[in-house]
């Protein structure tokens, strides 16, 4: 019953332990208001065959006021009976929500930081991952959230979760998994132009693995976590494979056309070098200088007119949704690893663009 | 009861009467470009808005079409996601403010509520022309800054992202500031009129509900706009001034914007939602030839709706970082505002019970609102239930419920009217086949447009998604195909109403046979509506007189 | 519609100035949370005072009266609710501050 | 004795008179949910920065203040003898007492002026450019851009007052108001009473509930 009317719907998997009890109340809901508005329509149509104009007739016949106070009786009940059935809803509803905004005591927590256009984890031991975020599955996880810029939304659609992140103070949201699993999260408010492109996933793991996964040296510190890719879809169901997230970056790159305009050894190309480039200080056009971080690469990628290197043409071409968010985290990993290479420029500056070559 | 006793009771409405009593048509009484564009009377100023307000329409639509053609693919189709961010921005701001908003009360309101009143003109009719003008500056305003290159907010500016937006924001909240104004303007102006210029005899409880319905949209035009500006101009000067009101790293709390934005926003869905009930109860009575089951209900339901409607918008924040206290309290009283519009309907549906029910085209709009309007209402409702909303907020299936709501329920009501008064304002007849006709394409191309995205809404595709993962596409095919079907058929209505105005039948003065009080008045009404001012001794649904008698 | 004679104004006038004086002088010695509380009272009152003698509204007709009491159950409404999210939101810190672009360039 | 125009569209002036009034009354529920607006967003940032609002407070002149509270509820009381005075067809008084509410109206500008200057000597600004060092952090910041926001648009309201009372005000020396025809009078003097009452709560808001 559960499992057909949620196909029906098309509701996604319930994979939390909250997720079949607010189905249950989404059946009831729905069922009222499909039933509801037929019913309505049925009504209606009957009363226009039942009370037809008969043509022969004048156009404006005589027709009689009075009502029956039966029928107003009924409408007055009706009414109260709908009045009872919102109340119950709201009554339902509200300790359900009331329920979803307050954490379990013993939950693990991990650290989220939304920025335009990504979504960053740290855990309590100070590892990091970034859009991807590994939790044991079947315990509660709380989420400690705040945003860098502008408000985003952590949507787990298959937790049926959602909060909204906002810059400059704390919001939280909790959850606990059924079973291990890899699940989107997607981000539900508005936040600029790669808004659709600012996906992720969580990957819960049975505990054991994520006990091991944890133990692992600290994303920041060496060239990369592990980290699965490719992105969910229900139809191939879970592939896990873990994967090197720099090599993988590297390959992205590649693939994407990346290295057509940039080096990564440090030397002068059409874009900027990826050698030393994470970290560093970027000049802007307009006297303006920014850190190259994990938000500025993402929006070089995804809006490169936004903020041009001083010096450069603005002729990188946009990757937003061309590229997928697994990828894009790759990518920033992949330049991240290639911190240290010294820039080939006189005192190791950036060496600026190659001359005579504007045009790819 | 003889014929003579109402005959005393219409004075000066009848067409018994000679022309020369009262001039000639509003059409004709006066010539030339100026006469229309500096004209004082209601019936003219609502024809100018009429058409601003139909341009608006197919703008905001061409938009929609633009949309729903990107959607077609998970990736690119035909547009970048820069340009698709302004465009669905550019659409919401368009359907809301230049179409919506002054769509019914602005053109209908204006044409007949002066004529139930059974006055000569709205109280302050250069207020009236004024207020056309404001609308039209605001227009140009925001059309001007569309052509700049639009913003690229939503028609919310949530911020902080409309502080720091790149694209034209100011331009464009500038022109919804004034769009305030000429809200504000024709609010005042309905409530002086609707309560000082009612003929004499003409007491509250007679009032046609269409004129009830406009007072419950002037009370919230009235006191919700004022906020609305205030809140606009606040992020306009923080743009350009960097005052940081609302910015969170000066300390400010974006959720505050929220508050304010809503507090007229969601009262404003009202204003788009009151007037096309009023319709649908003229409509409703007219066609089933019967007084409302109850008129106190309707009548008292659009005030419920106006008050108790300004207590309901924090439920568009329910997972904004709202506290759980305040995410109950307007849940609550979510549900309590909805019982009004479930009085509303049942009414209705009571009140074709034993009537003598006419199948016109108004009467098959009002099928339509009576399903959509149901149906997106009743998810309204459970948008409104808590735990459900935090997995729909901002997902297609919200998108669905206020497209149910909006074209559903309150396009259908301005196409109701558009066929209903069409023959008072333009003296023709339009195609019954053909209206009928498209309306059945407009309600299947429709159903086919919004009906998908529910689905998508289920399944968790979030709103303003340019690019979407792939599982969600056929849907969303669907739902494109829909769309396209949709515009057709609103051509084809405009089609067969454009033929009617040049080549259609010549109206009698009530081919509806309705007692409505507009209908009263000569085919087309004179230029001061009545010769001298009408003494109203019935009520505007006194169908149980005899057809003499109530026609004088 | 004969009129008071002008001693009515003068007596609201005088009044609304001592109950000015009064809501200052009681800024000057500090009551806690009442401090907000004499202070709105005393605005209110002078609201009245104003709003029925000087705005006529206890002669004009009752819409008017009817429009103020619409307006201020609506200000009520605005007020309370927003101020109420606040006071009961979840008490986390306040987040580390962010760094938007507005931010970044001051 | 002259009873003034009737526009077509009304059958009767007493109608027409209602009209207007109830027209103004309108618009005045309307501006006053404008201020509402703001006020909100003193009251919530009040309740985030208690504290820091209080202190802030205490850096506006109490004295001047006040001052202005009272040449406003004077000016007011001015305005409502003009009006008084028209109904008893003494139109010059009633326009020489519309002078005196203008005068008030300067008079409390000046005062208001004077003390923006002050503040911006100390380094007190609306928004990013406030480098006042004796009160820093977020809250005082909040403080002051709301004060300006809110004591700027009340200004322009007063400000569009003044015009409205000149205008009706050179309207009554002219004789064109009668004990039977006055309604711009009293349309004017209501919108003038309705920038007194925004002044009733903005005084204790900035001035008063301070630390
Ligand atoms: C005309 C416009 C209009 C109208 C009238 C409504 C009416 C209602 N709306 Fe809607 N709404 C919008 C336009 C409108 N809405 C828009 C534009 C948005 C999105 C804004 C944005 O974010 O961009 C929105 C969003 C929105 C949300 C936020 C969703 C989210 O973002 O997460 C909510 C939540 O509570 C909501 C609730 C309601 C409710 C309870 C009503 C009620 O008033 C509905 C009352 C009507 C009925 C209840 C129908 C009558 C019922 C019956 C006859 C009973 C049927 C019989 C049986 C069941 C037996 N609306
Ligand atoms: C009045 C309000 C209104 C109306 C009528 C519509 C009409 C339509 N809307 Fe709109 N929509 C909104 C208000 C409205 N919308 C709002 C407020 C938003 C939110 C924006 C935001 O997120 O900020 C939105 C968002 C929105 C989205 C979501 C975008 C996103 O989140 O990414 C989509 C996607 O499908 C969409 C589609 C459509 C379609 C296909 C129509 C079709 O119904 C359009 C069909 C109409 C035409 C093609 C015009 C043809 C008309 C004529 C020829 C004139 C006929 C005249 C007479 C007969 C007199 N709309
Ligand atoms: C057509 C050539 C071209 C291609 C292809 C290209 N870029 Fe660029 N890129 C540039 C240029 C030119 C700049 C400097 C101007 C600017 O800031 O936009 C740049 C800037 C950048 C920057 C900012 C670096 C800095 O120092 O400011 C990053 C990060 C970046 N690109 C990443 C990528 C990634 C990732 C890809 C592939 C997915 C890519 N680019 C593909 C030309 C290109
Ligand atoms: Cu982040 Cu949308
Ligand atoms: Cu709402």
């Amino acid at each position: 019953m559960n499992e057909t009317l949620r196909r029906l719907l098309f509701l996604p998997l319930q994979r939390s332990t909250v997720a079949y009890e607010i189905d249950r109340l989404h059946y009831f809901v729905i069922s009222v208001t499909l039933v509801g508005s037929v019913l309505v329509f049925l009504l209606a149509t009957i009363f226009t065959i039942r009370y037809r104009h008969p043509p022969e007739e004048p156009a404006t016949p005589n027709v009689q006021a009075g009502y029956h106070s039966p029928a107003i009786l009924l409408e007055i009940v009706i009414l109260a009976g709908l009045l009872l059935l919102f109340l119950t809803w709201w009554v339902i509803g509200s300790r359900q929500f009331v329920r979803l905004r307050v954490a379990p005591d013993d939950a693990l927590e991990v650290y989220v930081t939304a920025k335009q256009w990504m979504w960053k984890f740290a855990y309590p031991n100070g590892k990091r991952a970034i859009s991807t975020m590994y939790v044991p599955a079947r315990r509660p996880i709380k989420l400690i959230m705040t945003s860098r810029d502008v408000i985003h939304s952590f949507y787990v659609p298959d937790f049926r979760i959602k909060q909204d992140v906002v810059p400059g103070r704390y919001t939280t949201v909790w959850f606990q998994t059924t079973e291990p699993g890899t699940y989107q999260i997607l981000c539900a408010e508005y936040c600029g132009t790669a808004h659709s492109a600012m996906r992720g996933e969580v990957i819960a793991l049975e505990p054991s693995d994520y006990e091991r996964w944890l133990a692992e040296r600290p994303f920041e510190s060496g060239p990369a976590g592990e980290a699965y890719v490719e992105p969910y879809t229900p139809e191939e169901g879970p592939r896990p494979q873990m994967i090197n997230l720099v090599n993988e970056g590297q390959r992205a790159a590649a693939e994407h056309g990346c290295l057509r305009c940039h080096s990564t050894d440090g030397s002068a190309h059409i874009g900027p070098t990826w050698g030393g480039l994470f970290g560093s200080t970027v000049p802007l056009a307009g006297e303006r200088q920014t850190i190259a971080d994990e938000a500025y690469i993402t929006q070089s990628m995804m809006d490169p007119t936004a903020k041009i290197h001083r010096g450069y043409l603005p002729v990188m071409p946009t990757f937003l949704g061309r590229i997928r968010p697994t990828e894009t985290a790759a990518i920033v990993e992949f330049i991240k690893s290639l911190r240290n290479v010294p820039r080939q420029g006189p005192e190791g500056e950036d060496p600026g663009p190659v001359q005579g070559r504007i045009t790819p | 009861m003889t014929s003579g006793t109402y005959e005393a009771d219409l004075v000066g409405v009848p067409e018994t009467h000679a022309p020369t009593d009262v001039g000639l048509d509003y059409l004709r009484a006066d010539r030339g470009i100026r006469s229309w564009l500096l004209t004082t009377d209601h019936k003219r100023i609502g024809l100018m808005f009429y058409i601003v307000v139909i341009f608006a329409l197919i703008l905001g639509g061409i938009f929609a079409l633009l949309l729903r053609t990107e959607l077609l693919t998970p990736e690119r189709t035909v547009m970048d996601a820069v340009t698709y961010n302004r465009m669905f921005t550019l659409h919401g701001v368009t359907m809301i403010w230049l179409f919506m908003i002054p769509a019914i009360p602005n053109v209908f309101g204006n044409f007949v509520l002066p004529i139930m009143l059974g006055a000569k003109d709205l109280a302050f009719p250069r207020l009236n022309l004024a207020s056309f003008y404001v609308y039209l500056l605001g227009c140009v305003v925001t059309l001007g800054a569309m052509i700049w290159g639009g913003a690229d907010t939503g028609w919310t500016f949530y911020v902080p992202y409309s502080t720091t937006s790149q694209s034209a924001v100011v331009p464009i909240v500038l022109g919804i500031f004034i769009f305030g104004i000429s809200s504000i303007m024709t609010a005042v102006n309905f409530i002086v009129t609707t309560h000082t210029m009612r003929s004499a005899n003409l007491s509250w409880f007679r009032l046609p509900l269409f004129v009830w319905a406009l007072y419950g949209t002037s009370v919230i035009m009235l006191l919700a706009t004022p906020v609305l500006g205030l809140s606009v101009i606040v992020v306009a000067l923080d743009r350009a001034f960097q005052l940081g009101i609302f910015d969170p790293a000066l300390g400010g709390d974006p959720v505050l914007f929220q508050h304010l934005f809503w507090f007229y926003s969601h009262p404003a869905v009202y204003i788009m939602i009151l007037p096309a009930q009023g319709v649908m109860s003229e409509v409703v009575c007219t066609f089933s030839r019967r007084q409302p089951a109850s008129y106190g209900a309707i009548a008292m339901s659009s005030l419920g709706i106006a008050l108790v409607g300004f207590g309901t918008w924090g439920h568009h924040m329910f997972v904004a970082g709202m506290s759980e206290f305040d995410a109950n309290v307007f849940g609550v009283l979510s549900m309590f505002v909805a019982i009004f519009s479930a009085i509303k309907v049942f009414t209705w549906v009571a009140t074709m019970h034993r009537g003598s029910i006419h199948f016109n085209t108004p009467m098959l709009y009002f099928f339509w609102f009576l399903f959509l309007f149901v149906f997106g209402g009743m998810t309204g409702v459970a948008v409104a239930t808590e735990s459900l909303d935090v997995h729909w907020h901002d997902t297609y299936f919200v998108v669905a419920h206020f497209h149910f709501i909006m074209v559903g329920g309150t396009l259908t009501g301005f196409l109701a009217a558009v066929h209903y008064w069409f023959p008072k304002m333009f003296g023709r007849l339009y195609s019954e086949r053909m209206g009928l006709l498209t309306s059945f394409a407009v309600f299947t191309g429709f159903v086919l447009t919004f009906f998908p995205q529910f689905l998508l809404g289920n399944a968790g595709m979030p709103r303003r998604y340019y690019s979407y993962p792939a599982r969600y596409q056929w849907l969303n095919v669907l739902s494109t195909g829909g769309a396209w079907l949709l515009g057709g058929a609103l051509v084809l209505t405009l089609g067969n109403l454009l033929v009617a105005l040049f080549w259609g039948k010549r109206a009698t003065a009530n081919p509806w046979g309705s007692r409505g009080y507009e209908w009263m008045t000569p085919v087309l009404p004179p230029k001061t509506n009545f010769a001298s001012t009408p003494f109203i001794g019935r009520g505007p649904y006194d169908y149980d007189r005899p057809e003499e008698a109530a026609h004088a | 519609m004969r009129h008071a004679s002008s001693l009515r104004y003068v007596i609201v006038w005088l009044s609304l100035m001592g109950l000015a004086l009064l809501s200052f002088l009681l800024s000057g010695t500090h009551h806690g949370a009442f401090d907000i509380v004499f202070a709105l009272v005393i605005a209110l009152a002078k609201t009245t005072l104003v709003a029925l003698f000087f705005m006529e509204l206890i002669e004009h007709r009752f819409i008017n009266t009817m429009v103020v009491l619409v307006s201020a159950g609506l200000i009520t409404l605005l007020l309370s609710l927003t101020v109420a999210d606040i006071v009961t939101r979840h008490t986390f810190p306040r987040g580390p501050v962010p760094t938007t672009p507005q931010a970044a360039t001051r | 004795m002259h009873e003034g125009p009737l526009h077509p569209q009304f059958e009767d002036l007493e109608r027409q008179r209602d009209a207007a009034r109830l027209g103004m009354w309108a618009f005045l529920g309307s501006e006053a949910l404008l201020f509402t607006g703001l006020f909100v967003l003193y009251a919530a940032y009040r309740t985030l920065y208690p504290d820091a609002f209080a202190a802030a407070a205490s850096l506006n002149d109490r004295a001047l203040g006040t001052i202005n509270t009272f040449i406003l509820l004077t000016s007011s009381f001015t305005v409502a003898l003009s009006v008084h005075e028209v109904r008893l067809g003494r139109a010059r008084r009633s326009a020489l007492l519309l002078l005196a509410s203008i005068l008030l109206g300067f008079v409390f500008l000046g005062v208001k002026l004077t003390e923006y200057a002050e503040h911006f000597r100390e380094g007190i600004f609306p928004g990013p450019s406030y480098r006042y060092e004796g009160l820093r952090g977020f809250g005082p910041r909040i403080f002051f851009t709301l004060y300006f926001l809110m004591t700027g648009l009340h200004a322009l309201h007063v400000i569009a007052g003044m015009g409205m009372l000149a205008w009706v005000m050179v309207g009554a020396w002219q004789h064109r108001y009668s004990p039977l025809y006055h309604t711009p009078l009293e349309l004017g003097a209501l919108y003038w009473h309705l920038v007194d009452v925004i002044w009733i709560f903005l005084w204790p808001c900035l001035y008063l509930m301070h630390a």
